[in-house]
């Protein structure tokens, strides 16, 4: 029992680490811009295919920077080619990035096909028996999770302790009050669609090295960052992150002490929950204004 | 009165002898299985053509999707006017398309679907309706079972592997081997000591591979069509677990698989008719994988080196076909259903996954192919491959069709 | 060479933005001039129209919608071209690839689902991305009552049971989510939507995912299957249009624009988009009823799979969203493009193809082609509208 | 009698209290001035009392029967208005439409009811943009749109009408007009509160000020009074100065 909880812990804390990962972007662009970026799984699948190709010539540790990169640059590119221009209309924003989310599926489907695309990026596994925890993790995960919490660490220190997130975070909070101190809107929120698709792109690389890279693979990663974000708080990258984790323990729990085809309904069931009764999130902010 | 509308619109059927053939176009099984057809048609043209006149082949793109497999093979009836429909691999598409053709009585030829439900529910139930649907291959759901059943026989035999953790998509297709496997297994002395249906929506398998560790299973049987198992080769692989991944994975089945995943799938098996063409399944098998590998070697699409197993049976599909119309002597099958029906059911045919004959209207399933048995009863029609190397596989069940023994993973030996 | 490729997703998008000011200039230069002689050239024919739809604007008009001469031609014309079309189809049908009166029969049960969402999701901008669960349940009804009551139920049963299935899942779906936030509504109806497809593929007693074949189609026959589609779908566009010209379409839209404002004007904004998701619920009921009879199988990819969903969202966005008629001429127009002119492609391409229309309508013509053009048709003569 | 009545009326967000236990009564005819500095917590008032936000504590009345908890549709009904400090008119309707809405019967069978357009021509002419009713809100002069939203408030028939800061951004002119506009509606019987965050364009229009500061009941009295009161002065003082 002991053993069973000890693997519970691990294996919820390697996924969760991913969890927040696929969030955080699409919680940095819904905070500072009020946009629902629908798109956002479709930028992790850019980044698991744009990785899976260049895996095949190059040294992984060469296709990762790269992959962020244009990915990141993907990302800022939907941002200053479609979504300023519609920005202002929630509705449109909405249903423009749903559209480059399916039509992202077509161009996988033309150039790919629609069987997977494999990737390493590292190999290796740790057996953990010896010490009573059962499982035999792969070296991935390890890197998965590291990579998580260097993006998060990362991203706070940028958010608080540099001026230029500074201005991210000002926007997040009240988007009249950053444009009176004079941030520029337009600047952070191209900054925000970079960040976040370099985020996306290394969720991409992780999701594409442990599960392999398929066309629609982009929906449950979405799915997944909206869940995330209803129950975290709109907006708030610290309530994505904790929620990353609850979702994350409560799959793992369900898989453990249920099974796993009942893999993602009990986070459902705490979706709702959230939506009945506490729609703001763990950390929402409460608008208050006079 | 539709058909003759439809015949109006379509100019009749004397201008020669048209095949529809149905298949996804975006899935390597569908790309092999158009490349077999036309190299089918292409090589009996040649040799005389069917009873004398010329094929052309159309091919659609069915894309998985039910709707649109209806859409187009409503356009290959209704305005190509073919003769044939062969095809279709998700059993969805293959189900929704039945009624129309049934409807319109063009013979039609499954080469993808093994559910045993598209000839129990339609040609079982209603035989005068569906009577112009056959199964050329592969044999089905209910068979597959048997046959999967006496492989793992085998493998106790040979490795001593009697403790089994079953796994399978949660999908209806793998419903028949949740309900047979078990006892086929517990008849063979098997025991199962895991098992669990996997969401085809997405499956972190480190939680399901420390499940099997912990169950001290031999081996993993699984099922899976929709789930892409490289996440669990990969564990299987960097973890070295103590047991053999066995049974049944559609997209392992890709020539180019294991490649992609870095020789994850090395040593791991999957069924499938045809065997890969690593085989002589039958005399014809080998000139016919390498007439493919030949003629594609040099295509930029997958699967380069043979077909997968629904090219295997639409090149045998079309073989039988062209058996069938020079015994009827005409190639308007579709006025002369119930004779083209006849003749089918009395075509004997070596083809390159086996010997092709089909059920008749009184069995359990009326116009499936027949499965194959050697005179102990063993199923020998559903055989079994093994990666040994990155692009090389070997035919490891049943005695008849071995290349070589099935291979204790390295870290095992 | 691979993020070129990738860029394609957002192709698009390259159109748009920096050759916004060229399309500018296009359209002084090349479009302007055209429609001004087109223009020319119509406003004779709307000024003889002019009796005849004054005739109709005194008498139908104030329960329809005001018309202008041309207008009411085009819509008369439209009409009598629906109407006829099981005659001229199979004639026209050979130059665009065959196969016409399929494409439009199908066309008229999407112009349903798709008028369906937008007297819900295009009125109140309360978007739904799970509108095919609604069509989902009158299909997996129909196909249950079929398979478990007895398979001889009259269409009239089975219909009628199959919409109210519709109806009491768009009340489940609606009740207790429309008094949140847009954004949370698309979500769970995305949620709602992506549940709904793991049941049914996951479960057998659902038909797992080969779904129902039991059901029959209502024909073979494509005349007499256009009509059965055409005929509903034109009862149905006439239904929706006279309730979105009443009060209720001018509430809808006010709580598109400012909910607040309709509280202040003493409506119950949750009240009015219930009823509006109840509107939508029942012709979505009836469009999946008729798919059922259209493809005779019921399964997940054809009925629930979120890209249904999206692909509603997709055509009254290329129509014009909140205005009944225009995703109904998006449903045709799609449908014809993805079926018929688009016919020798391959099926990503076409889907790409047509999502970038999509695109392009969102940024440059956010009202949608219909209604731009329904526009122009109402100004020939100068006067706005 | 009193029309409206606020009894310890108490608004938290989070830890910030907005309002603290603040009581208002308002007799039938009156024209009651509520004044504060920015941020003092008198929109919130009017927030509350429209049932926008949820009380955290106290009770309001209107006519005698609690409506604390109704709402702001429910509150309109009842006969309560408010005129907001925005101006939102829905842009793809006229002027005309936009008054039509305010009148529409809170019901789905009613497809074809509401104010003829006589009728909107009155409430246009009360405050006397009937001239622009075919107009769109976007054409329409600052002074006018503010107008629109008083003729949207008219068109719910109301007995008592909150207005929140009905002189903002209007020019000398303007105000002097609007206030005897005001007037008139008192003139016809309805009871007022007005919020403004100084008493420039109030004095002459209120029979009586209340002064909130940092969401607290500060003073009360004529506008004579308040103009007097020390303590008002003082909560001022920070601010720009009470004029």
């Amino acid at each position: 029992m002991l053993g069973d909880i000890a693997t519970l812990v691990l294996q919820g804390t390697m996924i969760s680490a991913v969890y927040a990962l696929i969030a955080i972007g699409f919680t940095m662009i819904f905070g500072v811009g009020g946009t629902l970026n629908l798109a956002h799984g479709a930028l992790i699948m850019s980044g698991a295919y744009v990785f899976g190709v260049l895996a095949q010539g190059a040294h992984p540790a060469v296709a990762f920077p790269i992959t962020i990169l244009v990915v990141a640059l993907l990302s800022w590119g939907l941002y200053q080619i479609l979504v300023r221009w519609v920005e202002e209309n929630v509705v449109i924003t909405f249903l423009a990035t749903v559209i480059v989310a399916v039509a992202a599926t077509e161009v996988i489907l033309i150039r790919f096909g629609s069987s997977p695309l494999g990737m390493t990026l590292v190999s290796g596994a740790v057996n953990l028996e010896p010490y009573g925890i059962n499982a035999r993790p792969r070296i991935v995960q390890f890197v998965g999770f590291v990579i998580s919490w260097v993006a998060i660490g990362l991203l706070w220190y940028y958010i608080t302790k540099t001026d230029d997130g500074r201005s991210i975070l000002a926007a997040s909070m009240s988007e009249r009050g950053a444009q009176l101190t004079g941030v520029d809107l337009h600047s952070v929120r191209s900054k925000t669609w970079l960040i976040a698709g370099a985020l996306a792109g290394a969720a991409g690389i992780i999701l594409g090295s442990t599960g392999g890279a398929t066309p629609l693979m982009w929906l449950n990663p979405l799915a997944l960052a909206f869940m995330i974000v209803v129950i975290g708080g709109i907006g708030s990258i610290k309530g994505s992150v904790v929620a990353a984790y609850v979702i994350g323990f409560l799959e793992q729990f369900t898989v453990t002490f249920v099974g796993h085809g009942f893999r993602g309904i009990l986070s459902l069931v705490v979706l709702v929950v959230f939506l009945l009764f506490m729609p703001q999130g763990l950390y929402g902010r409460e608008f208050a204004h006079d | 009165m539709a058909t003759t509308f439809a015949g109006c619109l379509g100019g009749g059927g004397s201008d020669g002898l048209t095949i529809g053939h149905l298949a996804p176009m975006s899935n390597p099984l569908g790309i092999g299985s158009k490349r077999t057809v036309d190299m089918a048609v292409e090589e009996l043209n040649d040799d005389g053509g069917f009873n004398g006149e010329q094929a052309t082949v159309i091919t659609k793109d069915t894309r998985t999707d039910p709707s649109e497999a209806q859409s187009v093979t409503e356009e290959l009836i209704q305005q190509e006017d073919v003769d044939l429909l062969i095809g279709t691999f998700n059993s969805e598409t293959t189900q929704s398309i039945l009624d129309l053709t049934a409807e319109f009585d063009v013979p039609f030829m499954i080469t993808g679907s093994a559910a045993p439900s598209l000839v129990t529910d339609y040609a079982g139930s209603d035989y005068d309706t569906y009577k112009n649907v056959f199964r050329i291959g592969p044999i089905n759901s209910d068979f597959q079972a048997e046959s999967i059943a006496d492989y793992c026989a085998y493998l106790n035999d040979q490795h001593d592997w009697d403790r089994v953790a079953f796994l399978r998509d949660q999908a209806e297709w793998t419903e028949p081997f949740g309900e047979q496997i078990p006892g086929l297994l517990s008849e063979r002395d098997l025991e199962i000591v895991y098992q669990d249906a996997l969401s085809i929506e997405g499956t972190d398998f480190g939680p399901v591979m420390s499940d099997v560790n912990e169950s001290d299973a031999d081996f993993v049987l699984r099922f899976f069509a929709h789930i892409d198992g490289g996440d669990m080769l990969t564990r299987w692989h960097e973890g070295q677990y103590d047991f053999g991944i066995e049974g049944v994975h559609v997209s392992g089945m890709l020539p180019s698989y294991n490649e992609l995943y870095d020789g994850a799938a090395t040593y791991e098996t999957t069924a499938q008719s045809g065997a890969a063409g690593v085989t002589s399944i039958t005399e014809r098998t080998q000139p016919f994988v390498e007439a493919y590998s030949s003629r594609y070697q040099d295509a930029d699409e997958a699967p380069i080196r043979a077909p997968m197993y629904m090219g295997f049976n639409t090149y045998d599909g079309i073989h039988v076909f062209k058996e069938a119309i020079d015994s009827l002597e005409t190639t308007d099958t579709r006025n002369n259903l119930d004779d083209f029906v006849g003749e089918m059911l009395d075509v004997d045919v070596t083809g390159v996954a086996g010997q092709l004959r089909f059920y008749g209207p009184d069995s359990d399933y009326p116009h499936d192919v027949r499965e194959e048995r050697r005179a102990d009863g063993t199923i020998t029609n559903y055989p079994v491959t093994q990666w040994v190397g990155p692009e090389e596989s070997e035919c490891v069940y049943p005695d008849e069709h071995r290349t070589a023994d099935h291979q204790l993973p390295s870290w095992m030996q | 060479m691979i993020s070129t490729i990738l860029l394609l997703g957002t192709v698009c998008s390259t159109v748009t933005g920096r050759l916004g000011r060229v399309a500018g200039t296009l359209r002084r230069q090349v479009l302007w001039p055209v429609g001004r002689t087109l223009e020319r050239l119509l406003a004779p024919i709307d000024r003889v129209l002019d009796p005849v739809a004054d005739g109709y604007n005194r008498s139908l008009g104030p329960y329809f919608g005001e018309m202008s001469g041309l207008q009411f031609g085009v819509i008369a014309v439209s009409v009598a071209g629906l109407l006829t079309a099981g005659y001229w189809a199979p004639m026209v049908g050979p130059l665009l690839g065959g196969g016409l009166l399929r494409t439009l029969a199908l066309a008229s049960i999407w112009a349903i689902f798709a008028m369906s969402w937008d007297i819900q999701s295009g009125y109140t901008g309360y978007i739904s991305f799970g509108h095919s669960a609604l069509s989902g349940a009158a299909g997996y009804t129909t196909a249950l009552l079929i398979v478990h009551v007895d398979p001889t139920l009259s269409i009239w049963v089975t219909g009628s049971v199959s919409v109210l299935a519709a109806l009491v899942v768009g009340l489940l779906i609606a009740l207790p989510t429309l008094r949140l936030e847009g954004p949370y509504f698309s979500l769970i109806t995305f949620v709602a939507v992506l549940l709904f497809y793991r049941l049914t593929t996951a479960f057998s007693s659902l038909g797992g995912i080969p779904g129902f074949g039991q059901p029959d189609v209502f024909t073979w026959d494509p005349m007499l299957r256009y009509y059965y589609m055409a005929i509903p779908m034109l009862l149905i566009a006439l239904a929706l249009t006279f309730m979105a010209r009443s009060n209720l379409g001018m509430i809808l839209i006010a709580i598109r624009e400012n909910e607040p404002a309709v509280s202040a004007a003493g409506l119950n904004p949750t009240k009015f988009k219930l009823w509006s998701f109840m509107l939508s619920s029942v012709p979505m009921g009836i469009g999946g009823v008729l798919l059922v009879g259209f493809t005779g199988n019921v399964d997940p990819s054809t009925f629930v799979v979120v890209d249904n969903s999206i692909e509603m969202i997709a055509i009254a966005v290329i129509g014009g969203m909140s205005s009944i008629l225009g995703p109904l001429g998006g449903a045709f127009l799609f449908e014809v493009l993805n079926h018929q002119v688009l016919h020798g492609y391959s099926t990503p391409v076409r889907y790409l193809f047509l999502w970038l229309i999509v695109l392009f309508v969102l940024v440059f013509a956010r009202d949608g082609l219909f209604r731009a053009i329904w526009h122009r048709l109402g100004a020939v003569r100068g006067e706005s509208e | 009698m009193s029309v409206l009545e606020v009894d310890n009326l108490t608004k938290t967000f989070g830890g910030l209290v907005a309002v603290d236990d603040f009581s208002l009564e308002v007799d039938e005819g009156e024209i009651v001035g509520l004044i504060g500095p920015n941020g003092s917590g008198k929109s919130t008032v009017f927030n509350c009392i429209m049932g926008l936000y949820d009380v955290t504590d106290g009770e309001i009345r209107f006519n005698g029967v609690d409506i604390t908890s109704d709402s702001t549709h429910q509150i309109v009904a009842k006969g309560l208005s408010r005129v907001s400090q925005e101006s939102n008119p829905i842009d793809l309707y006229s002027v005309s439409e936009n008054i039509r809405l305010f009148t529409l019967p809170n019901s789905i069978r009613s497809l074809h009811g509401g104010a003829s357009d006589e009728e909107i021509r009155e409430y246009a002419a009360r405050i006397d943009i009937e001239d622009k009713l075919h107009e769109m809100p976007s054409e329409l002069p600052h002074a006018d749109v503010r107008r629109l939203e008083i003729a949207k408030s008219l068109a719910t028939e109301p007995e008592l009408m909150l207005l929140d800061e009905p002189f903002a951004g209007m020019n000398q002119a303007e105000i002097g007009e609007l206030a005897a506009q005001i007037e008139r509606f008192r003139e016809d019987g309805m009871t007022m509160v007005v919020v403004d965050h100084n008493m420039g364009g109030l004095m002459e229009l209120v029979d009586r000020v209340v002064v909130l500061n940092n969401g607290d009941f500060l003073a009360a009295g004529t506008p004579a009074e308040i103009a007097a009161d020390d303590a008002v002065q003082e909560a001022y003082l920070a601010g720009e100065g009470l004029q």
